[in-house]
């Protein structure tokens, strides 16, 4: 049962990249690449299970635990970029 | 029916390098970088490396990606089209391709327990763990005692990696160069008007730090040790940055103690070295540092990993901390 | 019992499976950045939660059960938030939700 | 099952000549730096795939797992400090890069070549 689970994952995994490469704006790529994170956390705790080794879950808790840094990163990254732009338009006019 | 897995995940591996290379947006580019590594953790996780996937886990999920994002607000969001001698590079990759490949037909077979990886000093870690260290980490016992002195030249090129990039970016640039400045007021720093990310994140930092803790000394019974265990809490305290704005991270830790974290894991490493030499054994031998010389391997490892991690967490928060600053002249 | 733990936890793992593929299509499907994410939250909420409870009914009272609810803690707090840090995000760049739904920009004609 | 082996090694390959086409045939800078490092997550699967042993396990003892087979530590050992050296010159070269940002306007390589001509 453990490998239907591992199937459903991996498929949405596929399903998630196809959404990384069609975009078609940036934050769908965004979207997708946390959908990926979340989708990795589900598919390493099944397969330490799997493995019956299941004290391997460190590595699912990492991903749970530092995955979002990079969508704040991305939030950062678009805020900062607005706030430039908006210093340009005032140098500007 | 796992390795059909694993040949799902290297198909998606393939595609998503192709994707990463195709993009002209290196926004876009850093985010398939993103999925890259993940798929790289769960590879590293199918072929029995956890250690591995840890690493890549920690460095992967948001260091690396804060770190291009940086560049990239530094320098330009989009390639510019041309390009050098496109079928000239095609070229040479095609031929250098099929050479990497014919030599491929001579490797062992995947899995092989007589390949010859496995015969020569391997199989003696694996035997002599119990024995000489009884951790229950190979991975940990090789990486600190029998083959310490590899590790402590790998924290001296993170070690100087971090001072190259404290040159490169720690002068002030020319005030022409960068003409745009965002300009804040102190209640406008990170993230704080965003009030959901930033109260679910403050909950979060000490989990992130707390656990890096495990991580680092939890790593002779599982998964994890100083390397690992550096870049969690480095992500932890790079949220908080993220979160409460750079100087506010600054306050808590200041740039003379990131330089002390960055000097002093590498020297904490070598003075348990020469510790090794005062005491009558040879560099980097912890077994004369206790009368058991078996205690006296843990306390060694304990302590290599603790430098190990001091200076990997002093290093990448460092870098961190020099690129957003440039960001803000 | 155990046949009936057993039971238990292979219908909430196969549900939760199922979960996480609907949403994967949900995410590749739908039309605009707004609702992709709605149906992407459903992989995380729905989906992670019965299967880690699938999980945990088989882990029993161990070590990994507790490590399994931190897990699940953690992905319940952050994916949340990212999604709501994504959305602030694509708004600050001016998105606006349901203009890339068909029905909508023949209704605006 | 042979072909399965091979498999992972192509894998290898392929992923060896994406980066490496990147590397020598893109302009910016950042992009070369992308490609060098997946360049180098190439030969991280390489090494990582040699260490697999069939019916071993991840190199951790663990009660239960006496008579048991045991993937090879050694490679994962390189690969794992490996993995942090790469982020952490990695971001030297970034610093590189903006440097050179700052210094000339551009990060195509061709851009600057010309101005270094003039």
């Amino acid at each position: 049962m453990y490998y239907v689970v591992t199937i459903a994952t991996l498929a949405t995994m596929a399903l998630a990249l196809t959404r990384a490469l069609l975009g078609p704006s940036v934050y769908d790529r965004v979207l997708a690449v946390n959908m990926f994170g979340t989708k990795t956390v589900l598919l390493l705790s099944v397969i330490a299970f799997l493995y019956g080794r299941p004290d391997f879950l460190d590595l699912a808790m990492t991903y749970a635990l530092i995955n979002f840094i990079g969508v704040l990163a991305v939030l950062t990254f678009f805020r900062n970029r607005a706030l430039r732009s908006a210093a340009n338009a005032g140098i500007g006019g | 029916m796992i390795a059909l897995f694993g040949v799902f995940l290297l198909t998606l591996l393939v595609i998503t390098a192709l994707a990463i290379v195709r993009s002209e947006n290196l926004f876009v580019a850093v985010m398939l970088a993103g999925i890259f590594s993940l798929l790289m953790a769960a590879m590293f996780f199918i072929l029995d490396a956890p250690d591995v996937a840890l690493t890549e886990a920690a460095v992967g999920a948001g260091i690396s990606t804060v770190l291009f994002l940086a560049a990239l607000a530094l320098t330009a969001e989009r390639e510019r089209a041309g390009s050098a001698n496109r079928l000239l590079a095609l070229g040479v990759v095609a031929v250098t391709a099929l050479i990497v490949i014919f030599a491929t037909f001579d490797k062992p077979r995947f899995g092989d327990p007589a390949a010859p990886v496995h015969q020569h000093i391997a199989p003696w870690y694996v035997e002599r763990t119990p024995e000489a260290i009884d951790i229950p980490n190979v991975v940990t016992a090789v990486l600190g005692s029998f083959r310490g002195y590899d590790t402590l030249g790998e924290v001296f090129v993170v070690f100087t990696a971090g001072i190259g990039v404290l040159f490169l970016l720690g002068t002030r640039p020319r005030r022409n160069s960068r003409p745009v400045s965002v300009a804040l007021d102190e209640s406008d720093t990170g993230l704080r008007h965003y009030l959901i990310p930033r109260v679910v994140g403050r909950l979060l930092v000490p989990f992130i730090v707390l656990f890096g803790l495990y991580v680092q000394f939890h790593g002779e019974y599982g998964p994890g040790g100083g390397f690992q265990a550096g870049a969690i809490i480095a992500a932890g305290m790079i949220l908080y940055a993220l979160l409460e704005g750079e100087e506010q991270a600054l306050r808590v830790l200041p740039r003379w103690a990131l330089t002390g974290l960055v000097a002093g894991g590498a020297l904490l490493y070598g003075v348990v070295g020469v510790a090794g030499m005062l005491l009558g054994g040879s560099f980097l031998d912890y077994s004369v540092l206790a009368t058991d010389p078996i205690k006296g391997q843990q306390i060694g490892i304990l302590l290599i990993e603790a430098g190990v991690g001091i200076t990997v967490t002093g290093v990448l928060l460092s870098v961190f901390h020099a690129f957003a600053a440039r960001e803000r002249f | 019992m155990a046949v009936l733990l057993d039971v238990v936890s292979w219908l909430l793992l196969s549900l939760g499976g199922a979960f996480v593929f609907i949403g994967g299509v949900g995410a590749l499907r739908m039309p605009d950045l707004y609702t992709r994410m709605h149906a992407a939250s459903l992989t995380d909420t729905m989906g992670a939660g019965l299967i880690i409870a699938g999980i945990m009914l088989q882990a029993g009272a161990s070590l990994a059960s507790i490590k399994l609810a931190m897990i699940l803690l953690f992905l319940l707090l952050t994916s949340p938030t990212a999604t709501n840090a994504l959305a602030s995000a694509a708004l600050l760049a001016g998105m606006r939700p349901g203009e890339a739904i068909p029905w909508r920009q023949e209704s605006r004609e | 099952m042979a072909l399965l082996g091979l498999y992972h090694y192509w894998v290898f390959a392929v992923l060896l000549m994406i980066g490496f086409y990147a590397v020598i045939a893109k302009l910016n800078l950042i992009k070369k730096l992308i490609g060098l490092s997946l360049f180098q997550s190439a030969v991280f699967l390489l090494y990582i795939t040699m260490g697999k042993v069939d019916g071993g396990t991840a190199p951790i003892f663990q009660a239960g797992l006496e008579n048991q087979t045991f993937s090879n530590p050694l490679p994962q050992v390189l690969i794992l400090t490996a993995i942090v050296v790469g982020i952490s010159t990695t971001a030297l070269g970034l610093g590189i890069v903006v440097r050179i940002k700052e210094e000339y306007g551009s990060i195509e390589e061709h851009e600057i070549q010309e101005i270094d001509r003039r």
